[in-house]
């Protein structure tokens, strides 16, 4: 690796960086060194690193242009471990650190020396805006290969190939007045916010706070500037009421003022987080911030000129090079032409010079420019150059000269003679675009302003915008901007604030500026070399024309032909000279051709801080019942079921070898039907219901009858939507007479006690009946099989006398010492117990009745027999056998149907529309596999004639399949045009691999269908 | 996200303690089995579904487990006003039209 | 008696009973409180719980009579006695959270339903179906930013408040019943996430675990 | 109309690209048409295409109140897909599928369908049976389509976490060979293109204000640059179709939700497929430029803001990094939102309406644009004659009123 110590542009004072200390960094293999407080892009620049990337589309080589969050080339690859690295990283806004390590994202094999750039100088012709809509269609079969070679060469960046290893966070703030923005206008709004006694929040992206005032030519109070921040900033530290963060962009703004702020809180530190204290920190946190009133101090961005050759490197914003000689003492080049329209340009000639270095000329387009500045340029001796702008930068991987011509912009047209200036350097500014984006990610359009040459933004109620934002820029108004909204942002929110008394501002006066955005070049646009609009998606003037002669006339039409603005710097630089641009060709004005409007977010945000906490282990909660440490140590494996945890199977070990599932379902099936067997039911919802009216609510939204349903009785009840589709099942018990106790289906527990309020409060408020979720407070323990009588009746003081507790009986007591009500219905035909206690008990009834039951046999059993069982009794299991189009006569459950009950509850109205009174509806029943070896696909589609052509018509479909070990057979329960009709009828399922499945249509109850065996 | 006034809570709260649940004013219809199949579907389906002042019914899920009604305007998404359930709004799609139609009189930019 | 059924789901008996938070600590362990512990977390497991249903009016002085505590009218009151020992919260207009020592939940149901007779209401016991974790340190506040959408801030969420709102994926009723502690009423099912999710979110202020 | 090819590039780029034509004329409203589109986007410029184009109806105007395109044909994440569970819509779909095969030729636009395939993934057993059951619907309709398990997911998309380590552990998925994805503006542009060259009139910033309707029989709309005439009028405006309708004088089943997408920035290659998971509900693909394109949740509410909630922006990226950790440090550039019209049943309305010659084609939820060309095609015909075309037929208004409604989303499974 060779060494670059030189630093050569780095002047010999001056700057906010840290002299003392060194850091050595490596781009593009290269070590080089900077100092603490420098970005990776001024210590580019203080190295004499010109190119730091390739461009897109043409691979051109590109230099850094601006100094913060505009930068449009200087993206690239940061990291020196895989896990570590970070794709797109803008140099303008990373913080050097020690061993910083970083390349350029573009460029084969290297940025100097890139293979790409001689196709897009040989092929930048071929490459006009759409060029690839109008080729690659011939033959059609190529076009998978032409992609690939076209995506070969998109991208920035690149993933990282391990899982990240930092953490991010989230904390959700509450603030009466959110101050977006630490310059001038957003010091003096905050200080006036934070006098008031209000809440504050002050967010700035920058790592230091202060924002123009720290590079600023002007004095408050005839003291630089960055003193009067240093001091608020102190200020502002010492108040309680408020939170200042620094290193926070304000990235989105949402509805009702809820901005996030993504907080870098490590990223100047190094590619992972270090260690605090020796405890992990988070890389970055997002500030969830809902505001009272928001003020958006954000400033402006410059507008660089569009003309040839604009993207040669050392080509820079006029206020960006300021800022690297002020902020970082670097002066990134030698000799500088400016090129302007304005008078805020002639801080850029005044600081190179002071730097000591050669300004070769300034070009202004005005022709009489006049003013302080001006008086000030020349009083430097500085040659200025007017009615004229720089049409041309020449050079190949730098700036060469500066082709400079008269102009006239009326009529967009070289007038003179162009003269070519021997420079290294060519700064341009065309005036100042107000920071709108976040007024505009609030759905607000923001309106042109011909004075300012601008948009400014428009406001929702509780926004306000100051200083910069707002299209002010003489220093003393926007500071009195800044201290009106912080007054007025507190007085919104109930906080009187005091006078705030500013400092005296001490600036030049600015002249009118001069409306240029394309300079014309002697050549007509089409045929001039390319002049740069987007500079990272390689837009050209040339592009944005083309697309006008072509149709696109919109603005976000030509946006989208040509990719302007979507790069990942979101056209900060190029939007509004594309929007002129556009509005020059199509011969309408600015506001015309339409608004700019932004998305969030403002600057892109790593999708780790997004996601914050909410990832690996802690995605998505796992909700447990009181019994799963139980069945984690007896080997279970675990069903998703909504969020819960439910044991599917418990494979045990047979002889050294782990049963497969389909053993272990076998072995639990036949101990239930054989013996007993155990399971964990404690997720099935449960909802309380106690009042007067709730059995005339019960009748209302179950389907079937409740008036009768004696105090100690159970019954099954079938819930549907008023469209008459089956939704939720389960049973209810009558405890006393006002009080019944619903189970839900495990899923369904949330929604349906939902569902039970929105009818009770929006449909029926005088039914007197309260609902109340006990789905936790219960543990429920099923235990079934012929042996669980004996087994109770060892641990029970409840009488289990058959007459007595009878089968739809509830009865409480203790079980195992414990308080219980013990409920006698059955989801497996067979004698079923299911014993409810405290959940706190759960776990010492559980092992009691192990205990007891070990000499029964008593087995655990999981989900997939449970099913296995209902099917072969032909119970239905709610979004299995039905979808959310089935009613409960397609179920064959008229059975469990009231048609007489006097009110017409949920769903039976619907059963009477003409879809649903059709004969051929889809309709429950079994399948019996004419193979009994086969066990069918579940999902597998029924068909009458296999023999058809495809498109075959289908019949219905198997919703439930298994192996019963019982039957000793496959069955099947599925859904069948006119199934209740069709018993003993043949249908087929053809397969995947060929094979089409016989079966017969049978009864969908398998095994006991008399019932006998649950009740005995 | 919203930002939204719960009657009953009687204090602002974020939109995730919220669910919608559609268009408020839903009534069901007192005769079921005297309706129509298309009467029915259009109990069922069929909504108003405005591009601006809207009244929609909301539940405080994670709170009071309260339904109430929300008028906003579906494309500023301001909300305009919440009132509990059985109540009617103040504010309505004509009633706002009247607003602008009086300060559009009166020469008031609105 | 509004003909609803009581039952006592707690036993005298010397049972073992496993608090929500059990399972959690077996797997995920729980780091000692130590001096640079920014945050404690503590776990009172096995309280009485019972939600009270019904108007205010109905319930009002059956709940002074009964329990000796005012039923906060106001949304958001949390109301407790003394020794900060029962407590009584407003989760909605007609629905309160009364959490008092464990074993006195069912003597006190007993005795709201003597007292308020044929009105209508509701009370039902979901003592076992919810824990309650207590927070303290000069961190809890942030930990609580971190982990509940809710303004936390003492001006906003003053000793005496109470509210049921979103905590991280889950969701709590967020208490304060004294300047120092915050309470945290999660249902058992979830209590392991919400345990989880606070040792990872209050790592960076060394939580502690009191057992 | 000028035909493109790489050869006339080559021409073009000689010539300094001046003599480029435009794609479409900027026409003045004649007074009558044979039929009006209502509606410029996608679905609306593909029916007036076919019209033109297949059922020799050229005098037709495109009525856009914007510019063409730019709702949600320019708002969504491109997937095309035809893998549905019900006959109807997979009869739909399916002609829709065979459309864009050959869309790029037909059009002389290259529509970049790119058939780099679709998976759904499967988390749960229930996910699998729904799986299983689409796709042996799929297969006996016609459409490919084959299971996949765990390890047949992780062989076609490598990066992504297929462990059990995961909170819902993929199971398998659904994989169509022949989805993709395709350049939505492309979509709007070349059918743009083709039916101006067919003589239809697309007249943009012109937004209907009224329907003239007498005796139940619609006669032309009412505009901001005045009235139009037209025996035959179709509305294909997602986003606007309620509004058009009350406008009409009738409700439709519809509500207007806001759907988000989002880019991260530009990556180099990464990702060749497309990754739909609707249980941890995020979908995936990475675009011809780079860039991760990611599709959100609906929002709850109604909305005409085009633009939603932001926990679902944060729910979606949740899930993103739940199936691909590695992209925890990739970063999201930007979200946007369109306006989808929902029905009940999550499949579109293609229908005659209470006014006679007054047609609808709308909520197609999230699965417009996929939809585009077999819309535009059975809307087309379907206008031509006067009567639904086949395909067409089901998706009647009035299913609604009948009960017959076509539940994609209860049984599918898949909602985009």
């Amino acid at each position: 690796m060779s060494q670059s110590n030189k630093q050569e542009h780095r002047l010999a004072k001056g700057g906010r960086i840290d002299r003392s200390r060194t850091l050595s960094f490596t781009f593009n293999g290269q070590s080089y060194q900077g100092h603490p407080g420098d970005t990776l892009a001024s210590a580019l620049l203080a190295n004499g690193v010109d190119i730091v990337n390739r461009s897109f589309k043409y691979s051109r080589p590109r230099g850094i242009v601006a100094a913060g969050a505009e930068e449009p080339n200087a993206v690239v690859q940061l990291g020196s471990t895989e896990a570590g690295q970070v794709p797109n990283v803008r140099a303008t806004q990373q913080a050097l650190f020690a061993g910083l390590t970083a390349r350029g994202t573009n460029g084969w094999p290297n940025v100097q020396r890139d293979m790409m750039g001689l196709v897009g100088k040989l092929g930048g012709k071929f490459m006009p805006p759409g060029f690839y809509y109008k080729t690659f269609m011939a033959p059609a079969s190529m076009w998978m290969t032409y992609e690939k070679y076209i995506r070969k060469s998109a991208g920035l960046g690149r993933s990282p190939m391990e899982a990240d290893p930092d953490t991010y966070d989230h904390l959700h703030q509450h603030c009466d007045v959110l101050v977006v923005g630490a310059g001038p206008a957003g010091l003096a709004a905050a200080l006036a916010a934070a006098r008031s006694g209000a809440r504050v929040i002050v967010a700035d992206e920058q790592e230091e706070m202060g924002g123009s005032l720290l590079d600023s030519r002007e004095t408050l109070d005839d003291k630089p500037a960055d003193q009067w921040a240093a001091q608020v900033l102190e200020e502002l530290a010492g108040c309680e009421n408020v939170t200042l963060l620094a290193r926070t962009t304000a990235n989105g703004y949402h509805d009702h003022h809820f901005v996030t702020l993504h907080e870098r809180r490590t990223e100047h530190l190094g590619e992972t987080a270090p260690l605090a204290n020796g405890r992990r920190q988070v890389r970055s946190r997002m500030h969830r911030v809902r505001a009272g009133q928001v003020i958006l101090a954000t400033g402006a961005h410059e507008r660089p000129l569009v003309y040839a050759g604009n993207d040669v490197p050392g080509n820079l914003l006029a206020g960006a090079v300021s800022t690297y000689i002020r902020r970082y003492g670097v002066a990134p080049g030698n000799k500088l032409v400016l090129s302007t329209s304005n008078d805020y340009g002639y801080r850029a000639a005044l600081d190179w010079k002071e730097a000591g270095r050669e300004v070769v000329a300034i070009v202004d387009v005005r022709q009489a420019p006049a003013g302080e500045w001006v008086e000030a340029a020349r009083a430097q001796g500085i040659k200025i150059i007017t009615g004229s702008a720089v049409i041309e930068a020449k050079g190949g991987s730098r700036v060469s000269a500066a082709r400079v011509a008269r102009i006239d912009i009326d009529a967009f047209k070289v007038t003179g003679q162009a003269e070519t200036l021997t420079c290294d350097t060519i700064a341009s500014s065309g005036g100042y675009s107000p920071v709108i984006h976040l007024a505009s990610h609030t759905g607000a359009r923001p309106t042109w302003r011909d004075d300012l040459l601008g948009f400014v933004p428009s406001l929702v109620k509780g926004v306000q915008a100051c200083g910069g934002a707002n299209g002010t820029y003489a220093l003393g108004e926007v500071l009195a901007d800044g201290v009106e909204a912080g007054i007025k942002a507190a007085a919104a929110t109930g906080h009187a604030a005091p006078a705030v008394s500013l400092p005296q501002a001490k600036q030049l006066e600015q002249g009118p500026a001069a409306a240029l955005f394309q300079v014309p070049h002697e050549k007509p646009t089409l045929r001039a070399p390319k002049q740069f609009v987007d500079l990272q998606n390689d837009v050209t003037a040339a592009g944005i024309e083309l697309a006008t002669r072509e149709g696109f006339e919109s603005i976000e039409h030509v946006k989208r032909y040509t990719a302007m603005g979507f790069g990942t710097d979101q056209g900060k630089l190029g939007n509004i000279n594309g929007m002129a641009i556009a509005a020059r060709c199509l011969n309408k004005s600015i506001p015309e051709v339409g608004t700019t409007v932004f998305r969030p977010n403002y600057t892109p945000v790593t999708f780790g801080a997004i996601v914050g906490r909410h990832c690996r282990d802690l995605f998505d909660p796992e909700r447990y019942t009181a019994l799963h440490q139980w069945h984690v140590e007896n080997g279970a494996e675990f069903e998703d079921v909504g969020q819960w945890k439910r044991p599917w199977y418990y494979p045990q070990r047979v002889n050294g070898k782990v049963e497969t599932m389909h053993e272990a379902v076998a072995r639990e099936c036949s101990a239930v039907r054989e013996k007993i067997g155990i399971l964990d039911a404690s997720t099935l919802g449960k909802i309380d219901i106690q009042g007067p009216d709730a059995r005339e609510f019960l009748a209302r939204i179950y389907t079937n009858k409740w008036e009768k349903l004696a105090v100690g009785k159970c019954r099954y009840g079938l819930m549907c939507k008023d469209d008459g589709m089956v939704t939720d099942d389960g049973v209810t018990s009558c405890l006393a007479e006002n009080h019944f106790l619903m189970t839900t289906t495990t899923g369904g527990a949330a929604a349906i006690l939902e569902w039970l309020e929105l009818w009770h409060q929006t449909e029926w408020p005088e039914l007197d009946v309260y609902f109340s979720s006990v789905t936790d407070h219960w543990a429920t323990m099923t235990i079934t099989g012929p042996e669980a009588r004996k087994l109770l009746a060892e641990i029970t003081d409840i009488d289990l006398d058959k007459e007595s507790f009878k089968f739809m009986d509830w009865r409480s007591g203790k079980v195992a010492d414990v308080p219980a009500r013990v409920y006698r219905i059955s989801f497996t035909g067979e004698l079923t117990y299911e014993i409810n206690v405290q959940a706190n008990y759960a776990m010492q009834v559980w092992q009691t009745l192990f205990k007891h039951g070990e000499k029964y046999g008593l087995t655990p059993y999981g989900t997939e027999t449970m099913h296995v069982l209902r099917a072969e009794k032909g119970f239905i299991i709610v979004g299995q056998e039905t979808d959310g189009s089935v009613t409960p006569e397609d179920l064959g459950m008229q059975w469990c149907v009231g048609y007489d009950k006097p009110f017409s509850w949920i769903g039976k109205r619907a059963l009477t529309r003409s879809d649903t009174k059709r004969e051929n509806r889809k309709q429950l029943v079994g399948l019996k596999p004419k193979d009994p070896k086969v066990v069918l696909e579940e999902g597998a589609q029924i068909v009458f004639d296999p023999k058809h052509a495809i498109p075959m018509p289908m019949a219905g479909h198997v919703t439930s399949s298994y192996y019963s070990p019982t039957l000793d057979s496959g069955f099947a329960l599925a859904v069948v045009k006119g199934g209740h009709n069709k018993l003993g009828e043949t249908v087929y399922l053809p397969m995947a691999d060929g094979q089409t499945h016989e079966a017969e249509i049978v009864s969908p109850i398998f095994y006991d269908p008399k019932g006998e065996r649950q009740h005995v | 996200m919203f930002y939204i006034y719960c009657p009953y809570c009687g204090e602002h709260r974020e939109e995730e303690e919220f669910h919608p649940k559609g268009q408020a004013h839903i009534e069901r219809p007192k005769e079921p089995e005297a309706c129509s199949d298309e009467e029915w579907g259009d109990y069922l389906f069929f909504r108003d579904n405005p591009r601006g002042v809207h009244h929609e019914l909301w539940v405080h899920a994670v709170g009071c487990r309260k339904f109430f009604n929300v008028t906003r305007h579906t494309v500023t998404y301001e909300i305009l006003e919440t009132y509990k359930m059985g109540e009617q709004p103040s504010i309505t799609a004509d009633s706002q039209n009247q607003v602008a139609a009086a300060s559009r009189q009166e020469g008031v930019r609105a | 008696m509004s003909n609803a059924a009581t039952f006592d789901t707690r036993t005298d008996s010397a049972i073992p009973v496993e608090p929500p938070l059990a399972y959690s600590y077996r797997r995920s362990g729980a780091p000692a409180a130590g001096p640079e512990s920014r945050v404690i977390l503590r776990e009172r497991a096995l309280l009485g719980h019972l939600v009270l249903r019904g108007g205010a009016i109905v319930l009002d002085e059956a709940v002074r009579e009964v329990l000796g505590l005012n039923l906060p009218g106001e949304p958001q009151g949390l109301v407790q006695d003394e020794r900060g020992e029962r407590s009584i919260q407003w989760l909605s207009p007609d629905e309160w959270l009364v959490i008092v020592p464990g074993g006195e939940e069912f003597e006190l149901e007993t005795r709201l339903r003597e007292r308020l007779g044929d009105a209508h209401y509701a009370i039902s016991d979901v003592s076992g179906g919810q824990t309650l974790l207590e927070l303290s340190g000069e961190a809890a506040r942030e930990l609580l930013m971190k982990t509940v959408i809710y303004d936390v801030h003492p001006s906003h969420f003053p000793v005496g408040r109470g509210v049921t709102t979103v905590f991280a994926k889950a969701t709590t009723i967020l208490r304060r019943p004294s300047e120092e502690r915050w309470e945290l009423v999660v249902r058992r099912s979830f209590a392991d996430y919400c345990y989880r999710w606070l040792l990872d979110a209050g790592e960076e202020y060394a939580i502690g675990v009191v057992r | 109309m000028q035909r493109y090819s790489g050869f006339g590039l080559a021409k073009h780029a000689l010539s300094h690209h001046e003599n480029w034509e435009r794609q479409w004329r900027n026409p003045t409203p004649k007074k009558q048409y044979d039929v009006i589109i209502v509606g410029g986007g996608g679905h609306g410029l593909a029916t007036a295409y076919y019209l033109a184009k297949e059922f020799g109806v050229k005098n037709v105007a495109v009525i856009e109140k914007g510019w063409l395109g730019g709702g949600n044909t320019a708002r969504n994440t491109t997937i095309v897909r035809s893998n549905y569970l019900w006959d109807e819509a997979a009869a739909l779909y399916e002609h829709a599928m065979k459309l864009w095969e050959g869309l790029s030729q037909d059009l002389n636009y290259n529509v970049m369908f790119s058939q780099r395939g679709v998976l759904n993934l499967g988390h749960t057993l229930q996910d699998m049976r729904d799986i299983q059951r689409r796709v042996n619907a799929n297969r006996l309709n016609g459409i490919d389509g084959e299971v996949l398990d765990a390890k047949g997911v992780q062989e076609l998309v490598p990066i992504m976490d297929c462990s059990s380590r995961a909170r819902y552990p993929v199971m398998g998925a659904s994989w169509q060979p022949r989805a993709g994805v395709a350049r939505h503006d492309a979509v709007a542009w070349g059918y743009a293109r083709g039916a101006d060259a067919h003589g239809v009139d697309i007249l943009q910033q012109t937004e209907v204000t009224g329907f003239k309707i007498r005796d139940g029989q619609v006669y032309g709309v009412h505009t901001n640059r005045g009235d139009i005439e037209a025996k035959t009028v179709g509305c294909v405006a997602a986003g606007n179709s309620s509004v058009l309708a009350k406008m009409a004088g009738f409700n439709l089943p519809l509500e207007s939700h806001p759907l988000q997408a989002l880019v991260s920035e530009p990556l180099k290659p990464i990702l060749d497929t497309v990754v739909m998971s609707n249980h941890v509900h995020g979908y995936i693909s990475q675009s011809d430029k780079g860039d991760l394109v990611i599709g959100a949740g609906i929002d709850g509410y109604n909305g005409y803001g085009q633009r939603g909630s932001y926990p679902t922006v944060e729910h979606t990226l949740q899930a993103i990094v739940e199936m691909f950790p590695i992209f925890s440090r990739v970063r999201m550039n930007r979200q946007w939102g369109g306006i989808v019209d929902t029905c009940p049943d999550a499949c579109p309305i293609l229908s005659k309406t209470p006014v006679k010659g007054l047609f609808f084609n709308c909520g197609w939820g999230t699965g417009g644009f996929k939809a585009t060309p077999g819309s535009g095609h059975v809307f087309a015909a379907s206008l031509a004659k006067g009567e639904m075309h086949p395909i067409a037929e089901p998706f009647s208004m009035f299913r609604f009123h009948s009960g017959a409604l076509i539940d994609e989303h209860g049984a599918a499974g898949v909602a985009h």
